[in-house]
């Protein structure tokens, strides 16, 4: 059966919001089995004690490219069928960066912010309210203050492989390396600092 | 019709039913019915014209809040009534077919490889008044040509010959019935007729020659055929080298030589002359030049006509005594597409010949006179000055303009501009290579259309027009019928997306090119309401009378009390054309042979499938499903001595080198061994009809070579020859002798049944039973 | 192999005996007596709906009259068919959520007992055939809580229970294919006929042979004598005694290593992608449910919004993203609780800063996170993961100035958790 | 009480499919399904003569119809007021059984509602139009009408003579659609299309070997166990025996 199943076979609405349903199980699973439930580990990436956020993201990163690779190689995934983010890089660096900082002050982000609330973390509620804050500020201020800041540095290509013309295979294996360099630094770091 | 009982009923019946005796006794209510059905409670039923085909049968929409769900036949029309082709019933899949025409387009690509920009009306309606307001400056009105087909082409045609331009052509002239009806002219002083004038239900006899009635599929003329041979049991000769579908239902089938018909007739009009089965007082009354004809023909004998022909000469005897007996109520077919060898004026008017000195000409059973009656309407007059036919008409004196003629006209650079409106003429006009060029050298080309064929491809605007079912048309007036009538078509929902229809195209170009005088009428209700006017009724009401006008009409000889005056210039009708010896042409027909497929190659036959208009339905989702791609037919020994298997793929090489696409063999014994026949229309070349794109093979592209008839210039288009390739190998048809035959259907044994008895296995009791 | 067993007993004096009669021991949680009489109550409707329905000649199992008599009662045959598939989904859910809610604690044991056959069922089977068919007196093998006999057919409908369902929703809702619906139908006929031969023995045992009358009220009120438990469930009764039975407290679960989670999450980030052609993300699920707010108070404003207009669609929480939020939410339930942690209210923060300041730092925190997603159109999960994945060039940019963002605000508000 | 059926005359027949597209119309089959069909068979010689005619075929509303008991929750069933084999969608669970076991091929399961479609010859339409196929047919090849009904139009038209059914010694279900025309065309069509019976395995193996296994295992226990209680019952009612 050749993916992605929902746009390749045609399947209704319905059908999606139940797989997102099992997939946002499994989601939720995944964080909590990371042990994203406590902030003090989320934010341990950046005060250097505990770099799990930055080892799992990472990893994840590879495993599932890998697998992407492996599959729509093999022609059971149709790679140019998957929805792309559009590539607004200015708007991604500015975000990223704000972004930093408040995942730095607050410790969480969105999702790992909602799971943590969900096993009863106070002030991972107290977070998740703050999104909302935020981002009503965005929705509210968006027509006269905000507008536009979103879609800043439009680029066509939707993935490195287009924009730099290089394989999917070569960039997964850059970033195996920079994992394989990083992991047993950053390792040291979080032992000097527990 | 055994009286079925009313639906209420038939419910009431149903549900007091308790355990019904029988098979297993569950009496069920059965109410639930397949969802989405069109019953018959909040449906309505709209009376308006199919164009699908040029037939124009009747139709009544069946329309539930704007959604046409089913279209059947307009039991008030006299002709089709409530019976409708496979076409008709698809229009629903013309309308809503999602890859039609939506908005205007402009190409901002190349020619061949548009890109598409969507413009509003306003924009390209400029853009084309400009260009021809530009173009009649520069190089005169004529530098602009019009290649059209259909009915909504006519006001546009009406506003070029009003804007001074004559350089029209239809592909019905010069690739199908243009030389049938000016040998028929010639003849009688007026043409064959659409739908053609022959009286079939009163027929005893009727000849066919080279016409597949069945797999070409025109409706009323289906309906009376089957209804004169099968339910009146005339006798049919049908003359094809190919075992088509009414060959099947004849009583004797020839299959002639190709290219040897002229042989065949003229020996027919021999023997019956020589024998005097002819209708003495007819021919005395009413024709000119028998003497001549009689001198011209004597040596055209059935022995020679077998070796010619490779008919046996007792067929053809048993057939000239067979129309000797059954005159005048002989039905000699006139056919339509008859553009084949290259002769085929003559030939046709062999067979008008043939018919007059039956005497079966304004008599019932052969052909009767068209009835006319004048009807106003918002005038175009035409400001054309003198006659400029493109062509030098010196070698064909009866030439109208041609696709051909501006096809040369715009090689040399007199045409500059190119309107092509609701013809595909890529896949009509033989030679598309030769089409393509000059289309290449034309400055701006605007194409008409409901769907993206492959001219559009080529246009540099694209107009959607509105189909059939979402547009007003001129009142059609069917003159050629026994019982003739005036119908309207009218829309049967809404035009969808932006297409619009001709009129509004018309008379805001009108406006645009600043002709006052063209199609005052401010909307197509207005044009029909005067029309209609002259006979009495309006829009409305005629539509309240569903849709159809009748009235009186003057078929035959004796309703004129005998004395009727033919149109020709001798007023009568001319076995010796005065005509064709004033323009040296041969006044009475003659054989003249017809160059054979050389060795190793075959002669390509083409025709219709029974559920396709040629290209324009090759993209409809039902008519695709039943008849997605064509296939070619060879006869059943040739194809074992070339070692081709029934269902293989191959293509065809034609003596010009052309390739074709590749097309499925259909091996049987029911064609010629010299000659190969296939579905003309398939293998479209435009990828934006995504379900006709490359399905099946574009086999116009195999005619390339064309011998224009001598006297009205129409393209002949059976004498290409093919090679078969296959895996890239060219294979050679083998040469079989073939025996002079001809095939007698033998009568059918009558087996009587008794209705109590259960009919036994595939038979009856006394036969040996099931196979 | 039979008589060696006997030995087993504890020799019991009479005095013992009556007094054992007297006092009572608990044989059957809630849970378990409720499931039980939900099951009869399932097994009658669908076994008088299901045969009812199979008529056709080469099918029909039970006599003709009965399926006429059912067709009358519902009316139309329709009607008997949306009953059994009714009943049969409510079913499937309840023991879904029984099976998936009560793992631990009801149902894994009872499933290792059933499986687990010993010499003794095998031999308590054999003797109980001896004394029925063949009249010969017998004496019975000790046996667990559940005897040789009830193993057997609890086996057979653990088994045959999931074919059915499955056979069964493969036939009302005709997925897949035709043919598999066809050998569908001979599947969950037969499982059902299995079931269904167990089934009289079972309700003859209970209900009319009366020494396992007592079995029959222990179903009910969950409870039966501890002399019918010694004689019958000797085992059972031995291990009651001792307070075996309890089922241990498990050990909470370690949060698995950065790279087993990472390769976890990256798996389900593959399959979100294959499924759906959609990556993972959240901020989105917080978005469409404010939209939802918002448009519940003003709904016309909010759907031609420039910025909000494109997030309602047909309705803002029929989408694919606040699904997958909730699914987030059950996921976590589900991992918290199969990792044996327990749910506590907690506040978790730098030693130097009072609770009120970490809720208020989270709060701000929230406020730029919230904000900054809108700017970036993502968060972590949806730029940094999905986007990283199929490396599209925000996505990695985005991670990198979030790192960059991170460190300089970490170095401002080290305070915070130091 | 009426039995109805259908006669088409092969030799009016040109083969046209008009009737395919107005049946397709009518009930919007999907676009690959037909419920009626016309297959278009030679030119072929048969004996000594050349054949080109059609397979015009659909249900033909049988009088023992194979695919009534294959049917499990029987769906479909010949409604004994009309004499139509029709289908109850409510029951219809799209197994298909009965699409394997008509002769004609004349069933398919509809892939947009997964359960199984047939000519009905027009049931809604019954008693106040004729079937869509028979409306449109341009040469009036289909006719329609009660066959009890003895002066019926159909009735006259089979008494002519020369009727046949598409039916072989092995396989004759009672078609109620009658064909007309020259007996080599009905040769051609039997050749080409024979009725075959089929039997689907899973059918056969149920009703051979599963449903006799069924039906004995659960009568048996059932039989024993109320043998077991009518030996109880003369052995009379002993307290629970303790013995060791």
């Amino acid at each position: 059966m050749i993916g992605p199943l929902y746009k390749v076979l045609g399947w209704s609405h319905g059908t999606l919001l139940v797989l997102a349903l099992i997939v946002g199980f499994f989601f939720g699973y995944a964080l909590y089995r990371s042990g994203f439930y406590s902030a003090k580990k989320l934010a341990g990436v950046f005060y250097l004690y505990d770099f799990a956020v930055y080892k799992v993201i990472f990893v994840g990163i590879i495993a599932a490219a890998l697998l992407l690779w492996l599959f729509s190689g093999i022609g059971l995934l149709k790679f140019e069928l998957l929805s792309f983010h559009p590539s607004y890089l200015i708007s991604a660096a500015i975000g990223g960066f704000i972004f930093g900082i408040g995942f730095s002050i607050g410790g969480f982000c969105p999702g790992t912010s909602l799971v943590s609330a969900v096993t009863g973390s106070f002030d991972a509620m107290a977070f998740f309210v703050g999104v909302y804050l935020g981002i009503a500020i965005w929705d509210l201020g968006y027509p006269f203050l905000f507008k536009g800041l979103n879609h800043i540095g439009k680029i066509d290509a939707k993935t490195l492989m287009e924009a730099w013309g290089v394989p999917y295979i070569v960039l997964i294996i850059v970033a195996l390396i920079i994992a394989v360099v990083t992991f047993p630094v950053v390792s040291k770091i979080e032992d000097k600092n527990k | 019709m055994g009286k079925p009982i009313s639906r209420r009923e038939f419910f009431k019946r149903s549900l007091l039913g308790a355990g019904a005796i029988g098979v297993t006794d569950y009496s069920y209510v059965f109410k639930k019915f397949p969802p989405g059905k069109a019953g018959r409670e909040d449906v309505e039923l709209i009376p308006s014209i199919c164009e699908m085909c040029f037939w124009k049968c009747g139709i009544i929409g069946k329309v539930k809040n704007g959604r046409l769900l089913k279209i059947e036949g307009n039991p008030r029309n006299p002709h089709n009534g409530e019976k409708i082709c496979a076409r008709g019933n698809s229009g629903i899949m013309q309308l809503y077919d999602p890859d039609r025409l939506k908005y205007p387009l402009l190409n901002v690509g190349k020619r061949g490889e548009p890109k598409w920009k969507r413009i509003s009306w306003k924009e390209a309606l400029n853009r084309i008044a400009e260009r021809m307001l530009e173009y009649k400056k520069k190089y005169g009105a004529r530098s602009i040509a019009n290649l059209s087909h259909g009915s909504s082409s006519i006001p546009m045609r009406k506003l070029l010959k009003n804007f001074g331009t004559d350089r029209i052509a239809h592909a019905s002239f010069d690739q199908c019935r243009g030389n049938r009806d000016v040998a028929f002219e010639l003849t009688f002083g007026m043409g064959a007729g659409s739908p053609e004038r022959v009286d079939l239900i009163n027929a005893k006899a009727i000849l066919l020659i080279g016409s597949h009635i069945g797999e070409n599929v025109h409706t009323s003329l289906v309906k009376e055929f089957i209804e004169a041979v099968e339910g009146r049991k005339a006798k049919l000769v049908t003359v094809d080298p190919r075992f088509s579908m009414i060959a099947g239902k004849s009583d004797y089938w020839l299959p002639i030589k190709p290219g040897t018909d002229t042989a065949l007739i003229l020996t027919l009009i021999n023997y019956i002359i020589q024998h005097n089965l002819y209708d003495r007082e007819f021919v005395n009354n009413y024709t000119y030049g028998f003497d001549k004809l009689k001198e011209e023909v004597k040596n055209y004998t059935p022995e020679w006509a077998e070796k010619i022909t490779e008919i046996k000469k007792e067929i053809i005897i048993e057939i000239a005594e067979l129309f000797g007996r059954s005159k005048p109520a002989v039905t000699i077919f006139p056919g339509r597409q008859s553009t084949w060898y290259g002769n085929d004026t003559q030939r046709v008017r062999a067979l008008a010949i043939l018919a007059s000195i039956l005497g079966a000409v304004g008599r019932r059973g052969g052909y009767f006179f068209p009835t006319k009656i004048k009807l106003k309407g918002c005038p175009c007059p035409n400001k054309i000055e003198g006659e400029d036919f493109l062509c030098d008409t010196s070698e064909y004196p009866f030439m109208e303009t041609t696709t051909e003629c501006i096809r040369e006209a715009t090689l040399n650079d007199e045409v500059k501009m190119w309107i092509v409106y609701g013809s595909n003429i890529i896949h009509n006009t033989p030679n598309p290579q030769k089409t393509i060029k000059a289309i290449n050298k034309l400055d701006f080309m605007v194409v008409v259309d409901i769907k993206p064929t492959e001219p559009s491809l080529y246009a540099d605007i694209v107009l959607p027009e509105a189909t059939y079912l979402e547009r007003y048309d001129i009142p059609f007036m069917v003159a050629d019928s026994r019982t003739p009538f005036i119908q309207i078509r009218r829309p049967v929902v809404q035009p969808l997306y932006e297409s619009k229809d001709p009129f509004y195209i018309v008379s805001e170009l009108s406006k645009r090119l600043g002709l006052k005088d063209c199609f005052p009428c401010e909307t197509m209700e207005d044009y029909l309401n005067l029309a209609l006017s002259s006979i009495g009724t309006n829009l409305r009401k005629l539509e309240k009378e569903g849709g159809v006008y009748r009235y009186e009409g003057k078929p035959f000889l004796d309703d004129f009390g005998g004395n009727y005056r033919f149109p020709t210039p001798t007023g009568k009708i001319e076995l010796y054309s005065t005509k064709l010896s004033l323009n040296d042409k041969d006044p009475i027909p003659k054989y003249e042979p017809v160059e054979d497929p050389p060795k190793g190659w075959a002669r390509l036959s083409y025709g219709r499938s029974p559920v396709h208009t040629f290209s324009r339905t090759e993209n409809n989702k039902w008519l695709h499903a039943l008849n997605p791609e064509n296939d070619l037919w060879i006869n059943e020994e040739a194809a074992k001595s070339m070692g081709l298997k029934d269902g293989e793929y191959v293509r065809l090489k034609n003596q010009d080198g052309v390739v074709s696409d590749p097309v499925k063999l259909k091996v049987t014994p029911g064609i010629r061994p010299d000659m190969v026949h296939t579905y003309h229309g398939f293998g479209s070349q435009s990828p934006f009809l995504r379900l006709a794109y490359k399905k099946g093979m574009f086999e116009n592209a195999l005619i390339t070579k064309i011998v224009l008839d001598p006297i009205m210039g129409g393209m002949a288009k059976r004498i290409n020859f093919v090679k078969i390739i296959k895996d890239g190998k060219e294979i050679d048809f083998p040469v079989i002798k073939q025996k002079p035959s001809g095939f007698k259907k033998k009568p059918e044994k009558e087996i009587k049944i008794k209705l109590t008895a259960p009919l036994p296995v595939g038979g009856h009791e006394e036969e040996e039973g099931g196979c | 192999m039979r008589n060696e067993i006997l030995e087993k007993y504890l020799p019991l004096t009479p005095e013992e005996k009556e007094e054992l009669k007297k006092k009572r021991i608990k044989k059957h949680h809630v849970a378990t007596i409720f499931l039980h009489w939900f099951n009869m109550l399932v097994w009658l409707t669908e076994l008088i709906t299901g045969a009812a329905l199979i008529i056709s000649s080469n099918y029909i199992f039970v006599p003709r009259f009965f399926t006429k008599l059912v067709s009358d009662i519902y009316g139309t045959r329709g009607n008997i068919i949306r009953t059994h598939i009714f009943v049969g989904v409510v079913w499937a859910i309840v023991l879904i959520l029984y099976a998936l809610f009560g793992w631990r604690r009801y149902l894994k044991p009872t499933l290792k007992e059933i499986f687990g056959i010993t010499k003794d069922d095998i031999g308590w089977l054999v003797s109980k055939f001896e004394e029925v068919a063949l009249g010969k007196k017998v004496h019975y093998p000790p046996q667990d809580s559940y005897n040789g006999g009830q193993k057997l057919f609890a086996i057979v409908v653990a088994l045959m229970v999931p074919v059915i369902i499955i056979t069964g929703f493969i036939m009302a809702f005709h997925l897949l294919t035709p043919a598999l619906i066809r050998w569908a139908i001979i599947i969950h006929f037969i499982a059902v006929g299995l079931v269904v031969m167990g089934l009289s023995v079972h309700i003859y045992m209970a209900l009319l042979y009366p020494p396992e009358q007592e079995g029959l009220f222990g179903m009910i009120h969950g409870y039966i004598s501890e002399y019918f438990a010694y004689h019958h469930h000797y085992k059972f009764w031995r291990k009651k005694k001792k307070g075996l039975d309890k089922p241990a407290e498990l050990p909470p679960k370690k949060d698995l290593s950065p790279i087993k989670a990472g390769i976890f999450l990256g798996v389900v980030l593959f399959f979100s992608f294959y499924l759906t052609g959609f990556g993972l993300g959240s901020s989105g699920f917080v978005q469409r449910t404010l939209v939802a707010i918002f448009g519940a108070f003003a709904p016309e404003s909010v759907k031609n919004h420039p910025y909000m207009g494109h997030y309602w669609g047909v309705y803002p929480l029929w989408n694919f993203l606040v699904f997958m939020g909730f699914g987030v939410i059950i996921g976590t339930l589900f991992a918290m609780f199969l990792s044996n942690h327990k749910f506590r209210f907690r506040i978790e923060k730098g030693d130097k800063i009072s609770d009120i300041q970490r809720l208020i730092y989270a709060v701000i925190g929230g406020i730029i996170v919230g904000f900054a997603t809108r700017i970036a159109g993502g968060c972590t999960s949806s730029m940094a993961l999905s986007g990283g994945s199929v490396f599209s060039p925000g996505g990695w940019l985005f991670m990198i100035f979030l790192f960059v963002g991170g460190y300089l605000g970490a170095f401002f508000f080290r305070r915070l958790w130091k | 009480m009426a039995k109805y059926g259908m006669v088409i005359d092969l030799d009016r027949c040109v083969g046209c499919q008009a009737c395919m597209v107005a049946c397709k119309a009518q009930w919007q089959t999907p676009e690959d399904y037909f419920r009626t069909w016309v297959k278009h068979i030679g030119p072929v010689q048969i004996k000594d003569e050349m054949v080109f005619t059609s397979y015009v075929g659909q249900c033909n509303h049988c009088d023992n119809p194979p695919c009534v008991p294959a049917c499990p929750t029987q769906a479909t069933f010949k409604d004994t007021e009309t004499g139509i084999v029709l289908v109850d969608y409510d029951l219809c669970i799209g197994c298909g059984y009965c699409v394997e076991a008509c002769p004609y091929g004349a069933r398919f399961i509809n892939p947009v509602t997964k359960k199984v479609e047939k000519c009905d010859f027009c049931y809604p339409r019954l008693g106040e139009e004729d079937p869509a196929c028979v409306k449109t047919c341009i040469v009036s090849a289909k006719v329609f009408g009660d066959l009890e009904n003895k002066d019926s139009y159909i009735s006259k038209k089979i008494s002519e003579g020369n009727t046949y059914i598409i039916a072989t010694k092995e396989v004759n279900p009672g078609p109620n659609v009658y064909y007309k025309g020259r007996r080599s065309k009905i040769e051609a069509i039997i050749k080409n299309y024979p009725p075959e019976k089929k039997d689907t395995l899973p059918a056969k193996i149920w009703s051979n070997v599963l449903r006799p296994f069924v039906i004995l295992g659960a009568g048996a226990t059932f039989i024993g166990s109320l043998v077991a209680f009518l030996f109880q019952i003369n052995q009379g009612e002993k307290e629970g025996e303790d013995e060791e």
